[in-house]
This record gives structure tokens, C-alpha cells and sequence, in this order.
């Protein structure tokens, strides 16, 4: 939505929905690649997931504004109240997975040039879980799919487990070789972040749930 | 309460009762004339001239020279009082000492007795101008009394014309004289039309102002020019009732004249009501 | 502030009904193909301001202007500048609808035959292209020579567009082309000022802010005659600069 | 360009004259009803023929005293008052407030085509009915009386009083009406508190049109009062007024005769009080508040 | 959903003009202090809703009512009960101002007199309480014997609402009574209804959906002569239940 | 503001406002009381933090629906609008401030009964600084104060330096005694939720600006 080219209010709200779509994407890819840059050690591509992030942010702040204008312009109630309404919590959890995103990526780059701790099989396994929950999330608000979002909770309990699972395991490997102490500590929180983004996802299936239904719901 | 519903109760009746009473009355009146008016019409009546000192025959010369009063009157007063109503309404501002002169003029004009229009056009048709007690003089004088009326209806016309019209009009870059010819009038049309039937039933029914100005009591044949004088039916009547010689042989044709009269003035009148009902019905503006 | 192509400009408009000044040193750019919201509360001269933008305040008796107005740089107020060419080319839509006693082809017709239009073929043609435009065809097809007067608010209302339009104006003012419809009725007008905007100018005055809000590109809030601030509509709505307008927008006035 | 201006200017041109010929209407009756009626004065005393109250225009000397006409027109317009208005005004209610839709666009459209009525016929009804039953009612020598008159000239005017008041009492806006009865007056009430106050203009000045109307009468008036030019002493008197003697004696006045000057002095009378009376109207009607 | 006590209740209302069935089976509970936004499209039949609660529906020749209408639990429709006593019960505020053409005094005492009250000091009394509930004693205390015709349109309707207050009714109905006001008298007039709601039970149809949401505690939404929802106004506005509602609050109607 | 009880927009804009203020009084007493009971080994206190995040948790609801009863029945424009959006965005930001309130409260009872790792005296001083930011870009917004709001971004790159100086010692803690490793890892967490608290701060200090100005200013 240009400054300047009114538009009505159900293009406006398409307008929205698409760009937190291209949001949910950007933040997706993101984490994928921040993962693929840890488990490949390619700093390269770290670095690009942080540039690439600012990607993300931009277009928070351009759908909050937008959201805004809607607002103010529109008077918008009932479903596309609440259609803008979670636009605007999506995007700040969104906004929040691309963080973590950039967090990994810079855990990539503080590892870089030093022997992996170990091999790195759970923390893919999670962040594939942890992206596959935000790609269905986002797809859940494309559709206005409430069941698709509530099963969201279910596969976030399958993340804890897993980030408990890497926890415990990283913390024998702190036990048993110091050295690699921080590195295991990085770990640590790569698993944490993971775990996080799967909050998210949870957070936008409720968010989804309430602009379908009209109700908050807790999903796990 | 108990008191106001009491209160209400008596009002309207009383109100039910006054109603009554004023339309039986010409309602009975009406009755009368036509109950007796009646058996007198026959094609002869209406069609003959009157003989053997108006206790016979018909009453042709009035009926004719009625219309003619009539349809000289008219012809000379709508186009006048059209004009002025276009004047006033569509091309003075509402402040203009002129527009307020004629007004007052128009609402002076409306006053004035119909007698002293009688004396008017005897003073100045008949007398000043010469024109002797002739059809013209009549006309005229008649012309002038119904002329406040057509200024009125056709003012009133104009004027419920709404503005938005006009305006919608002049913004579509018609000119002021295309507003007034292809949207004004025609919404006016109706309007314009129920004040000249109205003028034109008020002219047919007076005989004041004729009294002096061109009605005879007899002629022989229909009038040859505008300044012979002519036969009318309220003057007919008015002398048939009240001064023929022999008041009793003429009655039945009194009753005659007064049934075509009061068919005449009223089917004119209907005729306006019923086109001032229809247009009020479907006017939307 | 403004970018697109500047189609119609006040400088220093000025106007008077006999000694009282209504219209104050209005300088106000109206770009192409947007729509300009001019707001305000009551009495501070919108509808004064609007009509003087087609020279319809000429109308009221004791009316002055001073200032100009330029259409694409002309000054419609220029002493050998006909009006009723002015106001072909920019139209007017009223508060209420006002279609003219007539059949709905002759309403539509009748800015074409003012123009001196009487080829029945043509005039047919350009009454249905406008009763297109304004998404009336369908609905009145079939009862062109019917009085305009049987369509219901909302459709006499796009009437009078469509007859607005036929003329080909470039410039379409309105003056609260709303306010006696119904929400319904509203909407699809809304809906039409959007499909408008494709191809004319509009200007809107209107008493409701949301209508302001929802449709217009620009807006210029009045206040007692003066302009006192003009902008993108969001801007205005969002981050108004002056305290009155700020106060007026958000309902803390007077 | 120029002939568009041209055009602009030209119905403004064409509509002017027409226009003016009412103000030259006005101009011209008064200028000859009065170029006739003033020399009176110099042939006889403003005061004698003001309040003279001997009528004898052909006696020797003559007498141009008007008391008596004067007197008879008026007693003749007020019994027509004293009939026509509360009848005219409770029927006004009725029709305007109580009716039912159906009734009342059938009674408006009778009372219309009504007030179009010739005034002969009217006076042609009291003449042949009125005047015997006026006679046999009241046991009188004769039925041609002041009382006759009166009530042809009511139901003359009534026609008028009517749908004059029942337009008054219509227009109030329905508004009012509403405010009235939402707030728990009964219907009743709402007409007298709100509607006839709100109307009293508009009523006003019909009352006062049918008085001008039945003062400035002259036919029906003629046909049924008598025609003695003396003073009324009763209702029963019989009765000349104003306008009739005009018509009466107009035919016998020799032109430019004293007698003549004197009608045309009655028609300066008959002018001036009906044109007074209609400015009154006017200006009640135009007084509206809404 | 209704806590508060119910003050007025229609059951199974039915009206008819003629043989339209004008308004079908409305069943609604209207609660005590507070207000009650009535919306629809135009012609769904709101005016005549209202308008039957308080029984001026019956000076519509061939409106028929059937159902009954609870206040404080008493039919009005029964037989034996006073139109009149129900209208001063349930006063009435309209679209347009109407002020009677009479003295500002004049028309607040008018109720006051046709209950009754003569006596010169009481009738002062109560005209001054009921001016300064609705805010307008100071505007007007020194000129209380001038036309009401004089004030401005936002002063007379909160005339009439004081005229109506005077009698001291128990609920007020109001067909629209800012459709003819600017925005800043119409600004006051909802402060006033804040105020109002203390102590009155109000019923307000409107065609502005953000004055419903702005004043309203409860919202009746009303199509096709059917109550379709009713509830919290907040529930109305961001969960409506009914499809129809949602599409009508959020103008995708039509 | 309760249901059923219609308020103007003025005093619902007032209601929502010194609701956002207690919510940002509660995140602000949360973050102390858990750095308290860190400090002093208190479990009970912890454990209060923790159970009175709920409060946090249930106002930033409450807020949230409030802000939308308040754009879907009243229409705001202008400030009006801008101050809800503010809204909107603090109480995310307190909710999180909350939650690393409660984050720190478990680390306390995590750490419970095992021997300090040194005795803190910065991570104190950093509690102190985040928390007395924060309280100030609650009484910026208050009082729409923007240059109160405006200093936050100074402020905030003390707390980022000390955060920065408590890792580094805490590292060589680290690597000079392995057994106490996991406390020490703990620490530098604490650090780094302090760190972000404080970020918070600062974004309220960002809305603030926006809520008065009508523009996102980046104020570090
Ligand atoms: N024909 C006129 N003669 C004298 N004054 C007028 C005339 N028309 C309007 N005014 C005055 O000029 C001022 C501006 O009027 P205008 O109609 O332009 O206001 P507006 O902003 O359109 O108001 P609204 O919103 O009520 O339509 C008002 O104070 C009004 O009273
Ligand atoms: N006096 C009447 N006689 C016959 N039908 C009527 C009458 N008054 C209203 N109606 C019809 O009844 C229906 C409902 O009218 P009502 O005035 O109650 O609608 P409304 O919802 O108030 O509309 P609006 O929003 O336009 O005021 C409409 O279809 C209308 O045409
Ligand atoms: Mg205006
Ligand atoms: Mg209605
Ligand atoms: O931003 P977070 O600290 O909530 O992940």
C-alpha cells in the first residue's frame, strides 16, 4: 500500500495479509538458512541471514504503519478489526524470529575455524520442526485455517522435548571436554532459540484462532 | 386524564358536526339548482337564442358570449401574468424595490372588489380609451382581475420549482434562458396550468365587473367584433332573477341558466382541482 | 507535498457574502486524478469555497470573489472566460440528488443537448457510456424512458454522476454527495468515487470524517474560512501538525 | 460569445414590460376610480358624505351620506363572520387533523371546486330560497333582510375560510404534532395548544380574505337584502351596502353628475378598506416561523 | 447476556402498515439505565420499532400492532391503559429538532401543563432542573421567553430532549436525533446521553454505526423487520455472531 | 474498564493508560524483586516473582482487549490512535520484561543452595540501571515527556557495556574453575536478560517519541 493511492478497505486488508505472508517467508528462510550456516559452518551465509534481517524489520515497521493507516482511515470492526489486530502481534513475533535467527547466524561466526563439539543431528531435526510449525502457522493465517492452528500446540510440546533432549545432552559434553565449554554453551542456546520459535509459531496459531473465532485461546 | 379524553371527545364532534353543516348546506344548494335546473337543459335551450321577451327559447348568446369573455380574457392575461411570474421569480434578486413594487401591486390587485373593477374599465376602457360597453372592454377588465391570480399560481408554480434543478442545470453549463425554457417550466407546467383554469372559472362566473363594461341584457345575433357588446350568463341570470318584468314565466329558465353556469364554472374548477391533486400526488421534489 | 500534476489551483482566494468575508486568502492545489476531501465544521464556508470553484457562487446575489483559480493554468475567472464553458468542464453532484423531473435518458441527455448534441444516435451512445461508468446500465436498461424520480436514493444519487459526467467534464466537484443516503447507498458511491478517480479529478466536501478518511488521497481541513492545514489524508488523520486540526479529527471540539 | 450574453440578457428584456403592468394596473385604478370620486369633494363636504347618514342621491336636494351603506355592509359581513368562521374553522380541524386520509383529499377537493361557484348562483339560491324562508321563520313583512344576506355571503365564503384555514393548519409541520402527542397530550389538546397557536397566522388571514371577500361582494348581496339605503335597526332590516348600490345606481347616474362622482367615491371606500384588509392577510400569512 | 433489570421488553411484536409486515416477531429486552443502540438498513423498519414502544405507531392510519410490550413488566398494549400515561412514561426525542414556534419556556413547561401543573413557581422549577440535565440553562437562562426558532440546531434538540425530560419519563426513545446536526453538536448531545444514562433508560435508532459503538451499552441490530443479533455492544462490533451482522457493521452489505 | 459501562474516549484513553502504567509498576517491581532474590539466594521471593508474572500476563490481556474495544467502538485518529498503538507495543514490551523477570527468578531457584560463584556486584548495578530506565520510559510516557524518552538511548549503552564486562569476567571465572561452570553460564544469562530489559526500555522510549511526534525515531 503506497502512500498516495487510496485503496479500499478489503484490498487494503489483502495488502496486509500479504505482506506479514512475505514476512512469515522472509523470518522462515531465515531460520533455515541461520541453521544451515551453523550445521555447514558457512559463514557466508551467516553473515547474509544478519543482513537479510533488516529485511524483516523494515517490513514489520512498514505493516505496523500500515496497520495504522487502516485504522485511522478505514474504521475497521468485527473480523477486520481483529484481522489487523493480529496482523500487528504476528508481525512482532515474526519480527522476534528473525532475531533469533540473527542470534544463530552470529553463534555460526563465533564458532567459525574452531572442531564442532559434536555432529549436530537434534538441532536440525528441531529447526526443521521449529520452521515446519511457522511455515503451517503462517499458513493457517493465509487460510484462515483454525484447526491447522491448533494443532500447533501439540508439535510445540515435540520442540520442548527435543530442546530438552539437546540440553542435557550438550551439558555431559560440558562435563566431560572444557575446552569446548563456550561452544557447547552456543549450543545451549541455539537449542533455546529454536524453542523460542516454536513459542512464536504457537503464539501466531492462538493469534489466527482469535481472528476466526473472535476468542482467545490457549493452544498448549 | 379522564377530563382531557372528555375534552377530546366533545371537540370532535363538535369539529364532525361543523363539517356537516357547512357542505350539506351547498350541498343543498347544488342539489336544488340541478333538481330544478335539470328538466329545463334540452339542446334547444342551449343552442337557440332567447324569444318572445326571454319567456322562451334559449340561452345561446350568453353560453357564446361567456366563452368569449372568457377566451379573450385569458389569452390576454396568462401570457402577461407567465411573464411576470418568469420576471419575478427567475430573473430579479428578492431585494429589488421593483420586484417588492410588484408584488404589492399583484396582492393590491387581488383586493380589490370586483365592482371596482367594474368601475375601472368603465372609466378607462369604456370612457378614457373609448372602447364603449363592448366584448373588448369586458375582456379586459375581466383580464385584469384574474391577473393577480395567474401571477400568483404561476409565482407559486415557479418558485416550488426547487433551486437544485436550476443549479443542477446551470452546473451542467446550460445557460439561464435553456434552464428556464427546458427544466423550469415544464416542472412548472401543471402548476401554471391549474392558476389559468382557476382564472379562467373565476373570469366565466363574475358579473360585477361586466355589469358596466360590455354585457347586454338582449341582443339580437352573436357579437361581430370585439367592440360589440355581448350576452353573458351570470348577467343573464342576474336580470332573468331579479328585474325581468315578469319574474314568474321566466323562472324555469332562471334555474337553466343557473344549472349551465354552475355546470360551466364548476367542470372548469374540477378540471383545475384534479390536475393540482394529480401533480401534488406525484410531485416527489 | 503534493507530486502528481497540479489540475485545479486557488491563490488567494477570497469571498464575500456582501460584508461578510467567507472564504480567506484559500490557497489550495488540487492534483489530477486524486481525490481532495475539504473538511470543516459547519458554517466555515466548504460548500462556498466549493462553489466557487465552477463559478456557481457567481449565482448567489451579493456574492464577490477575489483571487484566482487556475484550470491547468488558466484562470477561470479572467473576464473573457465564459462560465457555462467552465462549468462543462468541471462538473457538480449535490447533497440531495436532483435529477430533473424527466426520464432517466433525458436527465443523462441533457448536458449533451445544452451542448448543442441532437443526433439521436450519438446521444444514445454517450448516455449509455456515462450510465455504464457510474454502474447504473444494468440496473435501469430496461426503463431509460421512466421518470428519474422512480430510481431510489442511492441509484438517483449515481444518476446525477452519470449525468455529470456525460458532459466529459475534467474537474468533478461534490458537495456532500452523501449526506441523505443510506449506508448502503453510501458505500457503492464510495465504491464509484474509487472507479472514478481512474479518470477525473474530484473534489469532496464532507461532513464525515470517515468518509474523508476512507476515500480520499488529500485532504484540506477548513476552519472559519481559512485553510489551515492540507495533506496526504493520512498524514492528517494520523499526524495532524495543528492543534486544531488535531482537536477537530479526533472529536474534542468546540 | 457576445450572442451568448446576448440571449442572457434578452429574457431578462422580454419578461420586464409584462411584468410592470401590474404596478400600472394598480396605478391606473387608483388614478381613475379616484380622478372620478374626488371632485365629489368639491361639490360636497368630505364630512357630509362621511356621516350623512342619509343615502337619497336622486331626492331634492340629494344627500350622499354614506353611514347607512356603510353600516349595511358592514352588518351584512359580520353576520357573515359570525356564521362562516367557527363553522369554517371547526370544519378547517376536521379536515385537516381528524379525517381519514380518504375523506379528507375528497372533502378538500369539494371545498375547492366550491369556492369556484359564481357569486349569481349563490345569490340566485338566497333569492329564491333563503329569502321565503328567512320570511316564514321569523314571521317578517318581508324576507329580503340584513340576516339573508349574511348567510348567502357565509356560505359564499366559507368555501374560502375553509380550505384557507385547513391549508394553515396542515402546514404546520407534523413535527410539532408529534412533539406534542410523544410528550402525552392527547389529540385534543395537540390541536388547541399547538396546532391552531402554530396556525393562527395563516388562520388569521383567511378570516380576514373572507371578510374582504364578503365586504367587497356585490351580486349575491344585491339579489337578497333589499337594497333600503337606510340605517339597519336590526338584523332583520333589509339592507343596502356599499357595492350594491354602486351596481345599482350606475346604470341611472348621469356621467360626470354628482351622483356619478359619489359612486366612484363609494368605489374609493370599497378600494382602500379591501386593499387595507388584503395587505393585512398578506402579511400574516407571510409572518411563518418555520 | 442481559444482567440489569429489565426495564421495557417487546414480545413477539408484530406491526403492519396496511398489509406490510413491517416489523416480525421482535422479541428484546431493553435494561434499565442504559442505552440501547437500535441499527439496520433504511426501511428495515427501526423508526417503526421505536415508534411502537411508545405507542405513536397507532397514529399511522392502518398500522396494526400485535405482541405485547412489557414496562416494568405491564402490557401497554392492554386495553385498558392510557396512551397518553405511556407517552408520558416514555418520552420521545426526534430526527429532525422540532421545538414548538413558542418561548424556550413555554415549550419545556408544555408537558408539565398538559400533566396538570399550573402553578407558576413549580412549572419555573422544574423547567430550570430539566434545562440544566441537558446542559442548556446557562446558554439560554436570560432568555427564556424568546423564541425557541432562535436557537441553534444542537440547542433545540437538546431543547426537545429537555422538554421531553421535563415530565420526568422513565425511558427515552430517539429516532436518529443527530442525523441533522454538525458533528459538534452532535458531539454534545452523546456527551449528554452519558449523562442521561444515570438516571434514564434510553433506546437510540441510528444509522451511524460509530455513534452506536461510541454511546451505546447494548446494540439491537435489526434486518428486514427481524431482530437478527442482539447484545454487548462490544460483542457486536468485534464478534458478531450473525454472517448478516458482520457484513452490515463492517459495510460489505448491499 | 468494565464491560457493559460505556465510557467516553477520553476516559477510556485515561483507563488505558494507568493500566499500562500499573503493568509497567508490576514488570518493574518483578524485575527487582528477582534480581533481589538472586542477589540474596531467596527461593520464596523467586518463587513469588514467578507466580506474579500471571498478573503481568492477564493485565497485558486485559490491555489488549481494552485497546481494541476502543478502536472497534470509538474510532480514534491522530493521537488517539498513536497512544492505543503505544499502548499495544509497551505491554508487549513489559510482557516480556516480565517473562525475563520470571527467567531470572528460576535461575535463582536453579542456583539455590550451591555456593556463589563470586560475589555479584555488577549484575546488582545493572538490575538497578535497567530497572530505573524502565521506570522512566513509563513516566515518559505518562507524562508524554520525549526528551525523558529521548536520554533512554544513552542510558542503554551504559547497560550494554556493563553487560559486556559481566560476560567477559564471567568467562574467566569460567575457564579458571570448571565445577562451576554452569553457575557462571547462568550469570552471564542473567547479564544478558538485563541487557535486554533494558532494550526494552528503550523501545518503550521509541514509542513514547512516536505516540507524541507522530514519528519512529530510532533513539540508539
Ligand atoms: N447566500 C448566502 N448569503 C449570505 N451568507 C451565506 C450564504 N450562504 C452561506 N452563507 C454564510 O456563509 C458561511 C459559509 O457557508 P457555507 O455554506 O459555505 O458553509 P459550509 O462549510 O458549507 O457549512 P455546512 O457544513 O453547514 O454546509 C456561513 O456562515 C453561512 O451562514
Ligand atoms: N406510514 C407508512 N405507511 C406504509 N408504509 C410505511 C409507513 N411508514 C413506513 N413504511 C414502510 O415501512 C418500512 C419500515 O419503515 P421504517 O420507517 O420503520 O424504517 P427505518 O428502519 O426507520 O428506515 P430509515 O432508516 O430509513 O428511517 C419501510 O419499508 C417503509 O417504506
Ligand atoms: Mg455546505
Ligand atoms: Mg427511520
Ligand atoms: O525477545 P525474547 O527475549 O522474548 O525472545
Amino acid at each position: 500500500m503506497k502512500l498516495g493511492t487510496r485503496k479500499k478497505l478489503s484490498e487494503q486488508l489483502e495488502d496486509l495479509k500479504s505482506k506479514t505472508m512475505e514476512m512469515g517467508a522472509l523470518a522462515s528462510t531465515a531460520v533455515e538458512k541461520a541453521v544451515e550456516s551453523l550445521v555447514k559452518r558457512n559463514v557466508r551465509l551467516a553473515k547474509k541471514v544478519i543482513k537479510e534481517d533488516d529485511k524483516i524489520d523494515d517490513l514489520e515497521f512498514e505493516i505496523e504503519n500500515n496497520c495504522m493507516h487502516v485504522i485511522a482511515l478505514q474504521q475497521p470492526v468485527a473480523k477486520d478489526l481483529r484481522t489487523i489486530g493480529t496482523c500487528l502481534k504476528i508481525i512482532t513475533d515474526l519480527e522476534r524470529v528473525g532475531d533469533r535467527a540473527v542470534d544463530i547466524a552470529n553463534i555460526t561466526i563465533e564458532m567459525a575455524g574452531r572442531a564442532p563439539v559434536k555432529p549436530l543431528v537434534d538441532i536440525p531435526r528441531m529447526a526443521e520442526l521449529a520452521v515446519g510449525m511457522l511455515r503451517d502457522s503462517m499458513r493457517a493465517f493465509k487460510e484462515g485455517n483454525s484447526s491447522l492452528a491448533f494443532e500447533l500446540g501439540k508439535r510445540d510440546d515435540e520442540v520442548d522435548r527435543l530442546a530438552h533432549q539437546v540440553t542435557r545432552e550438550l551439558f555431559s559434553y560440558l562435563v566431560e571436554d572444557p575446552k569446548k565449554i563456550s561452544d557447547a554453551v552456543r549450543l545451549m542456546l541455539v537449542a533455546s532459540f529454536l524453542e523460542r520459535i516454536a513459542d512464536h509459531a504457537t503464539n501466531i496459531g492462538e493469534r489466527v484462532i482469535y481472528m476466526e473465532k473472535g476468542e482467545m485461546v490457549r493452544i498448549n | 386524564m379522564v377530563k382531557a379524553k372528555t375534552c377530546e371527545r366533545l371537540g370532535f364532534w363538535a369539529a364532525r358536526v361543523a363539517i356537516l353543516i357547512s357542505l350539506s348546506i351547498t350541498g343543498y344548494m347544488l342539489f336544488y339548482i340541478i333538481s330544478k335546473g335539470a328538466s329545463i337543459i334540452s339542446w334547444d335551450f342551449l343552442t337557440k337564442p332567447p324569444t318572445s321577451g326571454m319567456t322562451a327559447g334559449g340561452i345561446f348568446p350568453a353560453i357564446v358570449g361567456t366563452l368569449l369573455l372568457v377566451t379573450l380574457a385569458i389569452v390576454i392575461s396568462l401570457p402577461l401574468g407567465l411573464a411576470s411570474a418568469i420576471y419575478l421569480v427567475e430573473y430579479s434578486s428578492k431585494e429589488s424595490r421593483f420586484v417588492r413594487l410588484v408584488e404589492l401591486a399583484v396582492y393590491s390587485l387581488n383586493g380589490v372588489p370586483s365592482i371596482v373593477f367594474g368601475l375601472f374599465g368603465m372609466a378607462f376602457f369604456v370612457k378614457f380609451l373609448g372602447f364603449g360597453t363592448s366584448l373588448l372592454s369586458a375582456s379586459l377588465t375581466l383580464s385584469l382581475m384574474i391577473l393577480p391570480t395567474i401571477v400568483a399560481t404561476s409565482v407559486e408554480a415557479l418558485k416550488s420549482v426547487p433551486d437544485h434543478f436550476r443549479e443542477a442545470s446551470l452546473a451542467l453549463g446550460a445557460t439561464k434562458g435553456q434552464t428556464i425554457v427546458r427544466v423550469v417550466l415544464p416542472a412548472a407546467f401543471p402548476g401554471i396550468i391549474t392558476g389559468a383554469m382557476l382564472g379562467v372559472g373565476r373570469a366565466a362566473g363574475e358579473t360585477a365587473p361586466i355589469l358596466f363594461t360590455g354585457a347586454v341584457f338582449y341582443m339580437r345575433g352573436l357579437p361581430t367584433s370585439i367592440f360589440d357588446p355581448v350576452m353573458a350568463l351570470p348577467f343573464h341570470l342576474f336580470v332573468l332573477a331579479t328585474e325581468h318584468p315578469n319574474i314568474s314565466k321566466v323562472e324555469p329558465i332562471q334555474y337553466g341558466t343557473a344549472l349551465v353556469l354552475l355546470i360551466l364554472v364548476l367542470l372548469i374548477s374540477l378540471i383545475a382541482a384534479v390536475i393540482r391533486y394529480r401533480y401534488r400526488r406525484k410531485r416527489k421534489w | 507535498m503534493v507530486k502528481s500534476k497540479i489540475k485545479l489551483q486557488t491563490k488567494k482566494l477570497n469571498v464575500w457574502y456582501g460584508n461578510m468575508h467567507v472564504v480567506k486568502d484559500f490557497t489550495l492545489k488540487i492534483p489530477e486524478k486524486k481525490i481532495t476531501a475539504v473538511i470543516g465544521p459547519s458554517g466555515c464556508g466548504k460548500s462556498t469555497f466549493l462553489r466557487s470553484l465552477n463559478r456557481m457562487v457567481e449565482l448567489v446575489p451579493g456574492a464577490r470573489v477575489s483571487g484566482e483559480i487556475l484550470l491547468d493554468g488558466e484562470n477561470i475567472y479572467d473576464k473573457d472566460v465564459d462560465e457555462t464553458e467552465i462549468r462543462l468542464r468541471i462538473g457538480m453532484v449535490f447533497q440531495k440528488p436532483n435529477p430533473f423531473p424527466k426520464s432517466m435518458y433525458e436527465n443523462v441527455a441533457y448536458g449533451l443537448k445544452v451542448r448543442g448534441i441532437t443526433e439521436e444516435k450519438k446521444l444514445r451512445l454517450l448516455v449509455e457510456e456515462s450510465l455504464k461508468k457510474v454502474g447504473l446500465w444494468e440496473e435501469v436498461r430496461d426503463r431509460l424512458n421512466r421518470s428519474a424520480l422512480e430510481l431510489s436514493g442511492g441509484q438517483q444519487q449515481r444518476l446525477c454522476i452519470a449525468r455529470a459526467l456525460a458532459v466529459k467534464p475534467e474537474v468533478i466537484l461534490m458537495d456532500e454527495p452523501c449526506s441523505s443516503l443510506d449506508p448502503i447507498a453510501t458505500a457503492k458511491i464510495e465504491d464509484l468515487l474509487f472507479e472514478l478517480k481512474k479518470d477525473y479529478t474530484i473534489v469532496i466536501v464532507t461532513h464525515n470524517l470517515q468518509q474523508a478518511a476512507r476515500v480520499s488521497d488529500y485532504t484540506a481541513f477548513m476552519y472559519a474560512g481559512k485553510l489551515i492545514e492540507h495533506g496526504r489524508t493520512e498524514e492528517i488523520f494520523e499526524r495532524p501538525k495543528d492543534k486544531i486540526t488535531q482537536d477537530y479529527i479526533t472529536g474534542r471540539f468546540g | 460569445m457576445k450572442e451568448k450574453i446576448r440571449l442572457k440578457l434578452s429574457g431578462k428584456i422580454l419578461t420586464f414590460p409584462p411584468a410592470s403592468v401590474s404596478i400600472l394596473a394598480v396605478f391606473f385604478i387608483f388614478i381613475f376610480v379616484f380622478s372620478q370620486g374626488l371632485p365629489l369633494f368639491s361639490k360636497i363636504s368630505p364630512f357630509n358624505f362621511f356621516f350623512n347618514s342619509t343615502w337619497r342621491p336622486t331626492a331634492t336636494p340629494p344627500s350622499f351620506g354614506i353611514v347607512p351603506l356603510f353600516l349595511g355592509s358592514l352588518l351584512v359581513t359580520s353576520l357573515a363572520l359570525l356564521i362562516s368562521v367557527p363553522l369554517g374553522l371547526l370544519g378547517a380541524i376536521y379536515i385537516a387533523e381528524i379525517a381519514n386520509p380518504k375523506i379528507k383529499e375528497q372533502i378538500k377537493l369539494t371545498v375547492e371546486v366550491l369556492s369556484g361557484i359564481p357569486s349569481v348562483v349563490y345569490g340566485f339560491f338566497g333569492l329564491r330560497v333563503l329569502v321565503p324562508l328567512v320570511q316564514k321563520t321569523f314571521g317578517l313583512p318581508t324576507g329580503e333582510t340584513a340576516l339573508t344576506g349574511g348567510i348567502v355571503l357565509s356560505i359564499m365564503i366559507l368555501p374560502t375560510i375553509l380550505s384557507l384555514s385547513e391549508e394553515a393548519i396542515s402546514s404546520v409541520p407534523v413535527e410539532y404534532k408529534e412533539a406534542s402527542l410523544a410528550i402525552g397530550a392527547t389529540k385534543w389538546r395537540t390541536i388547541r395548544s399547538v396546532t391552531i397557536p402554530a396556525a393562527a397566522s395563516g388562520i388569521t388571514a383567511a378570516i380576514i380574505l373572507g371578510l374582504g371577500r364578503a365586504f367587497g361582494e356585490t351580486i349575491a348581496v344585491m339579489m337578497v337584502t333589499g337594497g333600503a339605503p337606510i340605517i339597519p335597526t336590526s338584523i332583520f332590516s333589509p339592507v343596502r351596502t356599499m357595492t350594491q348600490t354602486i351596481a345599482a345606481e350606475m346604470g341611472e347616474a348621469v356621467f360626470g353628475s354628482t351622483h356619478y362622482n359619489a359612486l366612484f367615491a363609494l368605489g374609493i371606500v370599497l378600494f382602500t378598506v379591501n386593499l387595507i384588509l388584503n395587505l393585512l392577510a398578506i402579511r400574516l400569512i407571510k409572518k411563518k416561523k418555520w
